[in-house]
């Protein structure tokens, strides 16, 4: 299924989900499943004013169109778009989106979810919390379970 | 070469982005990192933690065993949170 | 997390997935993942005028009321919307969509994946296939797969 | 007892719907799959192959060992296609 073309996309603008869909969808009939990950900015207890996301201009959409290659070689895939916005981003708006179209639903799943686990692990992004105290801005932490994520894909090569 | 830093890396190092002149005996990334760390107390500050730092060579990712001497860019970076 | 009511429609009508994620997160910052699946009318080979979508009234309703219920003990979900469409569907039109969205992306797209794999072998719709040529319609036969797909769930829990 | 077929089930019986008194002797799904197949030719081929039978009763699913008896409600339909 190597005649896909991705759609990557690295911007400070927000995405619009219906659009990326539509864009994904419009005037086919061979998609039977489409699952689509949107990652927001939470803030579950009001101490966020807003994450600054800092990417790696260039090597950030090398690697998600990487990642890209990876899944469609790995899935039999018809459709992939995959948007990361940079920049400011504050509670309850997108961060992450990758949509994912198949035949089947089993290969849109695992490729959506294989592409998170990866694209967390891999793609040259870092997030900054601006603390709504006004406090130092901290950055995150990169977290273990984000590696142990993308190791259960490896281990499944070897099987 | 040009040299790239981000996130806490270049908030230590003091600056994003730099043209060096890879000095006689650097060839590999980890080579290239120690050099680094010897130059001030920014930079000793920022690759205090092997362990953390990533490193990709002509925007692709490499060890830190990788030979770097031949890329025209390097950049070094933190664990991603992205996503 | 059993505070949250789950959106549960079966109706002839299409859906908006826009309209359905925008419900789903508006004015929240607790979400942080949201995996949706939209299951379309697929017809790679230009053989199919339409699906029609038979359902158990009541049943229906009710089945998925139960799986969500499932979802919602298993996962800490903050929200989820399943809807199933019936009645006629032509080729490259919605038939169903199941939302999920959590704090972190592993539960939202376990939750999903569960989600479909149960509905297709647990809720009470069944598929006629209204071939373009004009030929009498015939029934969709169910796939042992599904029956797969849904038995990994069991195997996880026997763990 | 009111009894509700789906799908092919519904197409071979000839109806989607209809009112039965429970015969005497008659406790399970399977007893009462048994006793309408013998109704005629319709009903002896919506269940011929019992493999392919689904049952419910009260809108919740049953095995076909389940004592159906003090149901309002009893469907019988094919293994089911959605989603």
């Amino acid at each position: 299924m190597s005649s896909i073309t991705p759609k990557i996309s690295v911007s400070a603008s927000n995405f619009d989900v219906a659009a990326e869909l539509e864009h994904l969808k419009a005037g086919r009939t061979d998609i039977g499943a489409l699952v689509t990950f949107t990652g927001l900015c939470r803030d579950e207890n009001g101490s966020l004013a807003a994450l600054e996301l800092e990417h790696y201009p260039g090597m950030a959409e090398a690697e998600l169109q990487r990642l890209a290659t990876s899944a469609l070689e790995r899935w039999p895939l018809t459709g992939l778009t995959i948007i990361h916005r940079v920049g400011r981003i504050r509670p309850g708006e997108n961060i992450v989106l990758v949509v994912t179209a198949s035949a089947h639903r089993r290969a849109a799943f695992e490729a959506a979810d294989f592409l998170m686990d990866f694209l967390k692990t891999q793609a040259p992004f870092w997030k900054k919390e601006h603390p709504a105290s006004g406090n130092e801005p901290q950055w995150v932490e990169a977290k273990s379970t984000d590696d142990t994520d993308a190791a259960r894909w490896m281990a499944k090569d070897a099987r | 070469m040009k040299l790239l830093y981000f996130a806490w890396l270049r908030e230590r190092v003091g600056t994003g982005e730099e043209t060096i002149d890879l000095p006689g005996g650097v060839t590999t990334a980890k080579d290239l990192m120690l050099w680094l760390s010897q130059r001030d107390e920014g930079y000793a500050y920022a690759f205090e933690d092997p362990q953390l730092i990533r490193v990709a060579a002509n925007q692709q990712h490499v060890s830190m065993e990788a030979d770097i001497s031949g890329a025209d860019e390097v950049a070094f970076f933190p664990p991603m949170t992205g996503g």
